[in-house]
């Protein structure tokens, strides 16, 4: 049995398996499907400060190897969420990760000070690179003085664990890891979703009612791997890997590229019971190589 | 609490070139499923098409001591996933997840179930039937279809002790015309005080009319959506519909709010877009 | 029958179907498979002034829905090219557009200016895009000046028809298209690959020899399609538009989100004889939706 | 001149729990096919997975009166695709390209052919031994596995004349040890003058065991390689392999200059690597 713990700042998670931001409601929602508090954590629905509505559907529509999404960032606002949706975390024991949205940096700071005043919140993830919203986000996300002014504003006001989750969508993800670093920031999580389309040639409408959506799933893991790889060149902070993870053999691709846990998407679509097999086999894998922690098999590609 | 089940196929029936009825291996599953609920099905193993996809839980299957041994699915082909199930082998695997989402609540007598059904639309009714069946409620099926050859398994609900009201659009079978022509008929020479609650599940637009006809007679409906589900678990909030609430209207998750809503709740002019 | 002519610059191709670079060999080599006459165009496969090894092997590995490699462009050189395999593709009357690589703008230009001295040599397509090696290519394409500067140098040296083609692995391929076309580009082609990396989990080693690879295949047309469609609205000159590209809509995707003609690589390599099908369906299509020409339906996407 | 024939399979034969022979209706294929030549097949419809897979022609089918009926293929399960080749059922259809490559060139008496199989390498000796047997050529066959069980088609080839040279790892049939002992001693004992030619197929390291004996015992030896292979028509550049020439080596593509090679002709060292 190998040490499966993750260190992300003051937090320590129980294993490197995450459940992606957007893919798992906010929890409670698969509480009656198996023990929430058993996955290494949850890092919830992106919030805003007030509710929000989100994109007409339909928001999603299927592709090779992957899906697109234009949800809008629909949610309940993190005033309801502290109020509706904590208490039940807690009481489930989750390891609670929020994912935090804003359209502008005072917003990002209000939300996360929200946050910072309730127990049972154990890391903030600053989405900074969702694709489907016109306002906020990816406006920072793609400008390494907009990371770096968002991430030191909100470093301000939380000693929460404090994780910028960057965006795909550019040239260089790895300067933006860097840049969330001298900011301040715990770890960086990537990949958010590419920004893509799909148009319908009979309609010669496109697929989504908001145009343009996000590409996550399979498709896009050698993508997301590569951009891991160069981060963990770039960073001494943790990395929090994701984008197309389905398997085992997937998860420990991001760790040997860099990671020091991952988050799990789009498969949860497809198979909400993955979570206990994804842990017991990176167990396995640890034991059968002799690995007495998974972290100290973080980065251990071997050049050919 | 849903499971997932890697299923066996146990037969599939074609009805017809486009309709089939597929039969799954899921004692598990069966054992929890309540009337109008759904699955989420994975058409293929592999990548290609990646995600599951929602099916009504049709009949359940007993064996001859009649325990549960599974259930069928009503399947109209319309694109890839529906394809592979229309096409699938004995023997097969599919993994079945489920049972999902809100179940239809069976009235009790006096009052009477009045059920509408348009093409695949009957999914959800056999579940429901045996269970106002077992509690003796009195239940009518409207029941419509392109032709005579489109209306599946009228005569089982007439077995079960439904009265059956047919429409055909050819008609070949029953009233020619839309099932919502004798609906609207029998609704306007109901005494006021007599208590019917309608059920109904088809396309949209039909769906729609029943609703609008519960409004004008005052008989509470429910309809079961069918909107593009990616998860069916409340994880991806793509299955989205607008519902009424105090000081206006918000959009809920169909697959834990729904699939079955009272009509009076949803927006309307919203799901038109949508499926 | 609708018009399927496609104008670039001064050359008219007689259909929007093109063979993508390094998935046609030299062209020839489908020849005793199907009349290559038939084809808008030919791009063959990047060329140095000089022969060129490459990586070793192994150069692909597949991916979900698509695939990567890292063949590292070896090819026989610009001289052997005109003496060896020009001659053949001119009597099989294929439309040849040559992919012209450079690890210096004298050495795209130099390439360009042997092109030019040659008969059947319809066009350049300059590759400034491949992720697969050190020096040159990507060097030039992740920059604006420097895709400025080789643009607008080899258009100093060639009348051919020049189609500076931009990689995806940027925040912003619409600004490198401008780029292009304030250089004197007269159409673009995009996407090349998607930098990308694979690791062996059991042996802890890039799947590539050469570590990194380019993603292509149906995985990435989602974002090739973005990109073209965001391409269309920052340039007027023509774009030739890729990624993914196996089937009949998938073309007609392209071609509605703003490309004037597309090319087809990876999945030449599943279905070498899907050519005259595209071709065929593309016209089904244009008749049945009453386009007298395929030219009027390029960008034709309509909002929701 | 390839065809791409959407194959029917008529039967598929498990060997072992790793080997099966899966036949293809494909006679337009076959009438084209030439000893040694390989086809790429699509071991799924759809995209998972995408690309297809090279394979040697096993045997060509004929129907009673020695028509031609399509081709079989000798299948190791070794991965993704290999496996679905393994599951494959009557009535499914595989796309089959081919046939494709550089073939053996069958040597005419007196010159006598010795040809040298290790596991799923003997799949391109049947087409070469039926060519052979045609011309009247003495043949050979040096064959060796783990043990008695996985000679597949040693009888077949003793029935088309061929004298057996088997080996086994365990002993249980043949020779213990390698299929290159008992080769070693037979070209060591052969007369100067005596017309030998060799054909190999098996893992890299036996085909160059071989290659290296040939070379001492000056006697011309064929290879067929399994690199790789993402197109088998040479438009990836895939599939290179290092051979030399005046001035040195460079790499060529083996589905075309190949899969077919002159041992002397390969940088051995350069495939140590790749499969
Ligand atoms: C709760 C619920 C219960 C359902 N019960 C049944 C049932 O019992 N029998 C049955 O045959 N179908 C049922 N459906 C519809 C079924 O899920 C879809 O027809 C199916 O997902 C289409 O998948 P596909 O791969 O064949 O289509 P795709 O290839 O994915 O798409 C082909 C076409 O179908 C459309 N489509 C995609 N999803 C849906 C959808 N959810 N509804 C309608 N059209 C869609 C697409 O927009 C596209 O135009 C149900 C749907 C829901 C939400
Ligand atoms: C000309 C030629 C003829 C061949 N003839 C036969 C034959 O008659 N019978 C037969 O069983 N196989 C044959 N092969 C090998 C066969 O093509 C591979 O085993 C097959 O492509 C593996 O596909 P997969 O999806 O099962 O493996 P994957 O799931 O793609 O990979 C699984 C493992 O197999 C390895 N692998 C991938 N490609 C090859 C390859 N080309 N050779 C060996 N290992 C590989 C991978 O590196 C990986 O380790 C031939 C190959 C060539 C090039
Ligand atoms: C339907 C859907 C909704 C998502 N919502 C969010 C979100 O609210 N906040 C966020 O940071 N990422 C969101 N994402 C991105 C995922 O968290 C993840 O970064 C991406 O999907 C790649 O991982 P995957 O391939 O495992 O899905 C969403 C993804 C999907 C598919
Ligand atoms: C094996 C392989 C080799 C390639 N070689 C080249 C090349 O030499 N020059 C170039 O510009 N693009 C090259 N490409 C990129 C393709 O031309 C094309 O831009 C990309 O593959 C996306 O299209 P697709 O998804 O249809 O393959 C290559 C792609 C593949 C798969
Ligand atoms: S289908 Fe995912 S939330 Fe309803
Ligand atoms: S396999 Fe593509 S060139 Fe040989």
């Amino acid at each position: 049995m190998a040490d499966l713990s993750v260190r992300i700042g003051s937090l320590t998670l129980k294993n490197p398996i995450i459940a992606a931001s957007g893919c798992f409601g906010y929890g409670v929602e698969y509480a009656k499907a198996f023990d929430i508090s058993t996955l290494g954590g949850v890092a919830v629905k992106g919030l805003f400060l007030n509710e929000r509505e989100g994109h007409a559907p339909p928001r999603i529509v299927e592709t090779p190897a992957g899906m697109l999404n234009a949800i809008g960032l629909q949610g309940i606002g993190v005033h309801r969420f502290v109020a509706e949706k904590l208490p039940e975390l807690r009481a489930l024991g989750a390891t609670t990760i929020v994912n935090v949205c804003g359209t502008t940096i005072d917003e990002y700071c209000e939300v996360s000070r929200v946050l910072s005043d309730h127990e049972g919140v154990h890391a903030i993830e600053l989405n900074i690179s969702c694709p489907n919203i016109k306002e906020g986000g990816i406006q920072f996300g793609c400008s390494l003085l907009g990371t770096h002014d968002v991430v030191s504003a909100v470093r301000k006001v939380t000693s929460l664990p404090l994780i910028p989750k960057l965006t795909p969508n550019v040239t260089d993800p790895a300067s933006f890891a860097r840049a969330s670093e001298e900011a301040g920031a715990d770890a960086v999580s990537l990949v958010n979703t590419f920004l893509a389309m799909a148009i319908d040639v009979e309609t010669r409408q496109p697929k989504l009612t908001n145009g343009m959506g996000g590409l996550s799933g399979p498709a896009i893991r050698p993508i997301a791997v590569r951009m891991v790889y160069e981060c963990r060149r770039a960073v001494k902070i943790p990395i929090i890997g994701m984008g197309g993870i389905a398997t085992v053999e997937d998860a420990l691709e991001f760790i040997i590229a860099g990671a020091d846990a991952v988050q799990v998407g789009t498969a949860n679509f497809v198979d909400p019971f993955l979570w206990q097999g994804l842990i017991n086999g990176i167990n396995a894998y640890l034991d059968r190589h002799g690995f007495a922690s998974v972290a100290n098999l973080v980065g251990q590609v071997r050049s050919r | 609490m849903p499971v997932d089940i890697p299923a066996v196929v146990l037969h599939n029936t074609r009805l017809s070139p486009d309709y089939n009825v597929i039969a799954l291996q899921a004692p598990a599953l069966a054992a929890l499923a309540a009337p109008g609920q759904f699955v989420m099905l994975k058409t293929a193993p592999g990548l290609d098409p990646l995600l599951r996809r929602p099916f009504s839980i049709f009949e359940l299957l007993r064996d001859d001591n009649g325990a549960l041994r599974g259930l069928t699915v009503l399947n109209k082909r319309v694109g890839i996933g529906t394809g592979l199930l229309y096409d699938a082998k004995p023997g097969d695997q599919i993994s079945c997840l489920g049972p999902l989402g809100r179940p239809f609540v069976p009235v009790d007598a006096p009052a009477q179930a009045w059920m509408v059904a348009g093409g695949v639309g009957l999914a959800p009714f056999v579940t429901l039937a045996e269970a106002l069946a077992a509690r003796g409620t009195s239940m009518t099926l409207f029941y419509g279809g392109r032709s005579a050859a489109d209306l599946y398994y009228a005569e089982w609900f007439e077995a079960q002790g439904a009265r059956l009201v047919l429409t055909t659009d050819d008609g070949s079978r029953g009233e020619p015309g839309r099932v919502t022509g004798p609906l609207a008929r029998e609704l306007a020479a109901l005494a006021p005080e007599a208590a019917v609650t309608l059920y109904a599940c088809g396309p949209t637009p039909m769906m729609r009319a029943v609703a609008d006809l519960g409004t004008t007679h005052a008989r509470t409906t429910f309809v079961s959506l069918e909107p593009v589900m990616g998860c069916g678990m409340g994880g991806c909030y793509s299955c989205v519909v607008r519902v009424h609430r105090p000081g206006g209207t918000h959009l809920v998750r169909s697959c834990i709010d729904g699939p079955v809503f009272d009509a009076s709740a949803l927006v309307w002019d919203a799901l038109a877009g949508g499926h």
